[in-house]
């Protein structure tokens, strides 16, 4: 029995990261309770290897098994953006869970998973793999966000994130179920032939609805998104941080994927629905964020709002030759909000106490003071997601509205830079709130947390300003890929 | 022999009727069996349609969707019975502390 | 042709008949028990579709084992029915109706510009299609990759349950449920 | 010798990174140093840039520093210019910036947090100097934002002060917010020459509109249009002008510099760099120039009525802004920058002798425990014994700014009115015979509260005993006062007429710069409204000087009612917020106003003027800046925070099955789309 195309070789990084996952949880099983952050040490070693691994060898054009996955410019970059938040998320995770008292080994292999649950996501050139990626990646997270077993919103965090998880993905499965019904396959490559010889029906046009729906809701777009707020409050601030760029970014993984080569030739259907998703989640994510009090609901609000940036930029992959230009768009801007918002995050658990008790933006008061490095960093990162220069989050509204803009969509970059007016405001009162009130309230900074948050900002501003050789890489790891 | 269609229109009464249960049931074990319910409607479509194709990819796909259906179940009732005990209830509507 | 209607409009009206009894049953032991009529049911149409494999496992998995599962949670908990029947959310019921006959409506106009062609062969009869061999066969060859990933998944899900469920030993607090229990 | 101008950017950012880092191991003395040489060596840089850009031909040369954005054929670098244009801006900004460093060191001794003004003060230069030296509209645009930025954090310097301990705070967000506004009009004109153009650098950009002429002039007014919203944000015109009056919460150095000279002047000098698109629409030149000329007479008749006496100079550089943009509004680009030099000398002055006032104010309050309001004209008179060199300045500022001759102010302001009298007049355009008009009444109406102010504040008795024990202060803040002095005097000699030095200088950038005769006729007609300006208000306030601190000003026993109406502002707001009850309540207080008319046998001339100025001023300053244009930006806030708290929050219900509708609504929506689209 033999199988076609197997390379195992191209896959390795991947192997290697699952393999790991696995053995830690049998490592684990050593290592006492008291010095459960050794197993933390060698998740991060994993992520780490991994990471390397992957940034050597960029540029690969490969497929593996069969066709069923593909290991390009776009997954690997995408992998580094995972491994990344894995990474920081980890480090964070280190004194945090000792911290709230949560502590267990557990929480690192369920990390792997799910980071190779995302990996395997921006691989995916078949529909059942899209569908069981993005089940891998969300049944650890589930448990992460309730990993916060002694409080009560972690665990009432966790039902909503299951329940509306499931729910969406009952959708996703349905509209796989419809798409097989209508092209006879479910591989990215034969759904395309099949579309561009029997164009559009309505049960195919039903099941890309439907499967759609399952996407969007993991990437939080309005009006998929009322789970985010109360999922990125209740759930432990490392592992928010880590969803809301991993989660996110493997979402929009799967959509560039699935909508720029499989259903191509059908932009004219689905691009309008696109660019409902952008209009919708940049203007109510802004608007709602601006009456939030705890930073974390301010936070997960900008996160939906964020979304809908990526959309604007996904808007011209219909657009034949414009395609590369907004894969190059998604993966910049994912990587500019990852960067920048896990070190917001950073900052939210620095100052988050125990008692869950630090995260009203009032609590903010005077950090300037009390803490002058976080708050600067703070200040940069609200900066950036505002998309002010010279940030990094500058560059990539710049990216993504040129790439609109290409495409011939003024309007919605009009309405995009009037909803980066309105988000100014919000972002803008923590800065006030830190730099121009006083107020007292300790900071919890361990020396891993210092880490993260200065890679972040030095990231965030040094990206911002010499953006050239990452948009580079970027560009012509994606060129000619869709 | 029954055209595919007649397959297709019940899955989809189904999947209807798993969805209405979603939002109207408050238990939420019972939300949670009527997510099964909807699985399940898509299941049927795809060996509907496997069967109309002549292929087994349909069926292969049902088999994975089962799987994951297992493993949710596992989670979801873990989860069920942790929020249950500490709030003595599994009622959705009471689990309402995040809002606004 | 018309017998086979007929199996296919009864089992139909059975499927639809328990599923609705799930939906209305108050009482979540009752909800079970229609979902595994359904289930079984189901079962039943994979046969008649050429899926004897999936409809065995469609029994023993998932109309066996995860509903057994579901029963066992609610006796365990004893929620057959909710303490309070209070209904908090009086708009929401309407809604969910509309919503979801316009998601009918849709289902309806996607099915109706279907047609009602039959497949070219009946494939069902073929004594190999759907055996567990060829499944097999596809299952370890096309789909080796989700086969294997879905390892990872049911891995992942078991780490997952024993970290939601297991109970803290250094707090010895079981709040409500014997502790020994690690589901 | 062109390739060192990045170091004039290195130079301030070093500054600010060695106070950032170190200022804590350091005293007072140190951190001065490092911060005022930093400005200062920048200034040198720039002089040095001056002389190798005259030592080759004034050739426009370009200082590539690094590559910033490449999208597809999209190359956006970070790329420094030189021109006559961008150097001129950089001397003036390194130049003025030095002197008000050295001022600053003074000014803010003992301040607890002397660093981080410096800080604040450096990371500025280096933000103003990437606008000015930027060579595409992205570059600007970063420093466009920086000074933004640096603006609202030294506005809130003092953020525990102010009304109910957070007013500075709100002040400096009031001019963020305000400003983001322009900010929106300036980053969609980018985009939009960005899409026709296919580029963002100055000279593709200007090639391609002056290329292409009349077939892009729909573009070009689109754009300019866009351009001026941009403009009108950070150089505070109508009707975007609120945030600058509540901006002078910062301290004084901070007004002077960025709110007076550097700053605010960086809408000036986007229009001045976009003059080509700005030829091919004439409809947005007429817009700029009557927005200019509206803002200036407008602002004049509010600064006639206030009491604080940096609102004042800052009712003032509204004004002043206004000339400008009239100016290039006019296509007199070279009166315009002219104006802009001179302003930024004598305004820069005017603002530091006031901060040296308020400083001796203060310290004779400490003195004498008298803990008036040191920024109030009213608690001060007589300065001029205790505060000679600043009477001295002060008097030089304020004659330069009245535009008498032969001062600063007087050639430029002038190059200004014969601007508008060339197109007005000769060439019979009506929109520049209004500017004209407005120009004038603007300039009758700065000499007539310069001399109001001069008269209350030096004049007369002292009004407070802190005002009694004002002392003179320390060189280190009265040197750079005499320097700016010395330029406000001459300053003028940058383009006298027959010479045109800063014309010629300027037309090397383009060949639109160039500067006009001398109107001898406009020129005397402009000094004569000026010394009879600076008669009346000598008329009303030096021979009738204020009795005390809580006498009325001599207007308002004329005025009456309409004063203290004015005073109190938020009686207006509250008044005006009624719109139909402010009209009728307006009306009877006119009428009280007229009965009570007990004075006009003595004043009748000034009063009919008073009375003019008075009636014009409620109803600008009442319903429009107060009641109209406010309430407008905190409606428009308000209302987006109502439907937030309203409308979005309660719909986050918690109610986990509300959720599941929400999802089952997108799949509703997202297959009603598919299906409506595709045509069912």
């Amino acid at each position: 029995m033999t199988i076609s195309n197997l390379n195992l070789v191209g896959t390795l990084p991947l192997l290697f990261l699952s393999a790991w996952a696995c053995g830690l949880l049998l490592v684990d099983l050593w290592i006492p309770g008291d010095r459960k952050h050794m197993t933390g040490w060698m998740a991060l070693s994993g992520f780490a290897i991994t990471f390397f691994w992957v940034s050597s060898n960029l540029g690969q054009r490969e497929e593996a098994f069969g066709g069923m996955l593909a290991i390009d410019g776009f997954s690997n970059l995408l992998h580094l953006v995972f491994l990344g938040s894995g990474i920081l998320a980890t480090l964070l995770a280190l004194n945090y869970l000792k911290q709230h008292d949560i502590e267990r080994g557990e929480f690192y292999p369920l990390m792997l998973f799910s980071v190779v649950g995302m990996m395997i996501m921006s691989m995916a050139k078949d529909l059942i793999v899209v569908f069981l990626a993005l089940e891998m990646l969300s049944i650890p997270l589930y448990v992460l966000v309730g990993f916060a077993r002694t409080r009560a919103d972690s665990e009432e965090s966790a039902l909503k994130y299951f329940l509306l998880g499931a729910f969406s993905s009952a959708f996703q499965v349905y509209g796989i179920a419809l798409i097989y019904g209508a092209t006879q396959a479910t591989g990215f490559a034969a759904i395309g032939d099949a579309v561009a010889i029997s164009g559009a029906s309505p049960l195919l046009l039903a099941g890309i609805g439907l499967m759609l729906v399952g996407l969007a809701f993991k990437v939080s777009a309005v009006p998929l998104h009322m789970w985010t707020p109360d999922v990125y409050q209740g759930a432990p601030s490392v592992v928010t941080g880590f969803m809301s760029v991993g989660a996110k970014a493997a979402g929009f993984a799967a959509i560039v994927r699935i909508f720029f080569s499989a259903f191509h030739s059908l932009a004219a259907d689905w691009a309008p629905v696109i660019v409902l998703f952008a209009v919708l989640s940049t203007v109510i994510g802004n608007v709602a964020a601006i009456s939030q009090t705890s930073i974390k609901r301010m936070l997960a609000f900008s996160s939906i709002a964020h979304a809908g940036y990526v959309f604007v930029a996904i808007v011209p992959g219909g657009y034949g030759a414009l395609s590369d230009f907004a894969a190059s768009a998604v993966i910049f801007y994912l990587a500019a909000y990852g960067l920048t918002n896990i070190g917001a995050w950073s900052v939210v658990i620095a100052v988050d106490h125990a008692d869950g008790m630090g995260s009203d933006i009032s609590n903010y008061a005077g950090l300037a003071r009390r803490s002058p490095g976080l708050a600067a960093a703070m200040t940069l990162f609200m900066l950036s997601l505002t998309g002010l220069p010279p940030t990094m989050g500058f560059v990539a509204k710049f990216y993504v509205f040129r790439a609109a803009l290409a495409a011939g969509y003024t309007w919605l970059v009009v309405v995009g830079v009037v909803t980066v007016l309105i988000s100014a405001y919000y972002y803008l009162r923590v800065i006030v709130v830190m730099w121009m009130n006083s107020g007292d309230g300790q900071v919890v900074t361990p020396r891993a947390l210092n880490f993260t948050v200065g890679v972040t900002a030095a990231a965030t501003l040094v990206l911002g300003l010499l953006p050239g050789p990452l948009m580079a890489i970027v560009e012509s790891s994606v060129r000619g890929l869709f | 022999m029954i055209p595919t269609t007649y397959y297709l229109a019940l899955s989809a009464i189904l999947f209807s009727i798993g969805v209405i249960g979603v939002l109207v049931r408050r238990n939420a074990i019972v939300i949670f069996m009527s997510i099964e319910l909807m699985l399940n409607s898509a299941n049927l479509a795809f060996v509907a349609f496997a069967r109309e194709f002549g292929t087994l990819d349909g069926q292969l796909m049902v088999f994975f969707v089962m799987t994951v259906a297992a493993a949710e179940v596992a989670v979801g009732l873990a989860l069920i019975v942790a929020i249950f005990r500490s709030k003595a209830s599994i009622d959705v509507d009471a689990v309402n502390l995040l809002k606004g | 042709m018309t017998a086979e209607l007929i199996i296919f409009v009864l089992l139909a009206v059975i499927a639809v008949a328990a599923a609705l009894g799930m939906l209305l049953s108050s009482n979540a032991i009752y909800s079970a028990l229609f979902l595994v009529v359904n289930f079984g049911v189901v079962a039943t149409f994979y046969l008649l579709l050429g899926a004897p494999f999936i409809a065995m496992v469609q029994v023993t998995v998932y109309a066996g084992a995860i509903m057994v599962l579901f029963l066992f949670v609610i006796m365990l908990l004893g929620a057959e029915r909710l303490r309070h029947p209070n209904q908090v959310l009086s708009w929401q019921q309407p809604l969910a109706v509309v919503l979801v006959m316009a998601l009918l409506g849709f289902a309806g106009y996607v099915v109706s510009m279907q047609g009602l062609a039959s497949p070219p062969v009946d494939v069902a009869n073929t004594v190999s299609y759907g055996s567990p061999a060829a499944i097999g066969e596809l299952l370890f060859r096309e789909y080796l990759f989700p086969f294997e990933a879905t390892s990872l998944l049911l891995l992942s899900a078991m780490v997952g349950v024993v970290v939601l469920t297991a109970v803290d030993a250094r707090r010895g607090v079981s709040r409500g449920v014997s502790r020994d229990r690690r589901s | 010798m062109l390739e060192i101008l990045p170091l004039i950017l290195v130079f301030p950012l070093a500054g600010m990174l060695l106070n950032a880092v170190f200022s804590r191991w350091m005293d007072e003395t140190w951190i001065a140093i490092f911060a005022c040489g930093a400005s200062g060596t920048a200034f040198v840089i720039a002089i040095l840039q001056a002389i190798a850009l005259s030592g080759n031909h004034f050739h426009v040369e370009t200082v590539l520093i690094a590559d910033w954005i490449t999208i597809g054929n999209l190359h956006l670098p970070w790329q420094m210019r030189v021109d006559t244009l961008s150097l001129t801006m950089m001397m003036l900004v390194t130049g003025v910036g030095t002197l008000i460093h050295i001022y600053a060191v003074g000014y803010m001794r003992g301040d607890p947090r002397f660093a981080r003004f410096f800080i604040y003060l450096n990371l500025f230069i280096t933000m103003m100097l990437v606008l000015v030296a930027a060579d595409n509209y992205l570059m600007l645009f970063v420093g466009w934002e920086g000074v933004g930025l640096c603006s609202y954090l030294l506005i809130g310097f003092w953020y525990d002060k102010g009304d109910n301990g957070v007013g500075n705070a709100r002040a400096g967000r009031k001019a963020f917010v305000v400003n983001r506004v322009g900010d929106m009009g300036f980053l969609i004109a980018m985009f939009l020459m960005f899409g026709a153009v296919g580029s963002l650098n100055f000279d593709d950009v200007l090639y391609f509109f002056e290329h292409n002429g009349v077939e892009v002039a729909g573009l070009a007014t689109v754009v300019t249009l866009l351009l001026l919203v941009g403009a009108v944000g950070k150089s505070a015109q109508i009707p975007l002008f609120v945030w600058l009056p509540d901006a002078m919460a910062g301290p004084t150095p901070v007004s002077a510099l960025i709110h007076a000279a550097t700053m605010v002047t960086a809408g000036i000098y986007i229009i001045a760099r976009s003059a080509p698109i700005f030829a091919l629409a004439p409809v947005s030149q007429t817009t700029v120039a009557l927005v200019g000329a509206s803002t200036a007479f407008m602002a004049g008749t509010i600064a006639v009525t206030q009491w604080d006496i940096k609102r004042v100079l800052a009712y003032s550089t509204i004004s002043q802004l206004g000339f400008m943009v009239a100016a290039v509004g006019l296509g007199g680009y070279v009166a315009g920058m002219f104006h802009l030099i001179t302003h930024a000398f004598f305004k820069a002055l005017l603002f530091l002798a006031a901060g040296s006032v308020i400083h001796g104010v203060e310290h004779g309050g400490h003195h004498t425990h008298d803990h008036c309001d040191a920024q109030d004209m009213r608690n001060m008179g007589g300065l001029r014994h205790r505060m000679r060199i600043t009477f001295w300045v002060y008097l030089v500022g304020a004659v330069s700014l009245a535009g008498v001759f032969p001062f600063s102010g007087f050639w430029s302001k002038d190059e200004i009115l014969a601007d508008a009298w060339n197109v007005g007049v000769v060439q019979g355009h009506w929109h520049g015979v209004a500017v004209y008009v407005l120009l004038v009444l603007a300039a009758i109406l700065t000499a007539f509260y310069m001399t109001r102010q001069i008269v209350m504040v030096f004049f007369g008795e002292p009004r407070s005993s802190a005002a009694e024990q004002a002392i003179e202060n320390p060189p280190v803040m009265t040197t750079p006062l005499i320097v700016l002095a010395v330029l406000s005097v001459v300053g003028g000699a940058l383009n006298l007429p027959g010479w045109h030095t800063l014309g010629h200088w300027l037309e090397h950038t383009h060949h639109f710069f160039h500067g006009l005769d001398f109107n001898l006729g406009v020129a005397l007609g402009s000094t004569v409204f000026a010394l009879l300006s600076i008669w009346i208000g000598t008329l009303v306030y030096y021979r009738r000087p204020l009795e005390n601190a809580t006498a009325p000003d001599q207007l308002e026993g004329v005025l009456g009612p309409v004063f203290r109406f004015l005073y109190c502002k938020w009686h207006v707001d509250e008044l005006y917020s009624k719109t139909i009850m402010a009209l009728y309540e307006w009306k009877a207080r006119f009428l009280a106003f007229q009965v009570d008319w007990y004075f006009w046998h003595d004043f009748v001339h000034e009063q009919l003027i008073a009375s003019a100025f008075r009636g014009v001023t409620v109803v600008l300053s009442g319903p429009v800046d107060k009641g109209v244009i406010n309430p407008f930006f905190d409606g428009m806030a308000q209302l987006v925070r109502t439907f937030a708290t309203r409308v979005l929050r309660p719909l986050q219900t918690g109610y986990v099955r509300n959720y599941a509708l929400g999802v089952m609504l997108g799949v509703i929506i997202v297959l009603g789309m598919i299906f409506v689209n595709e045509g069912m």
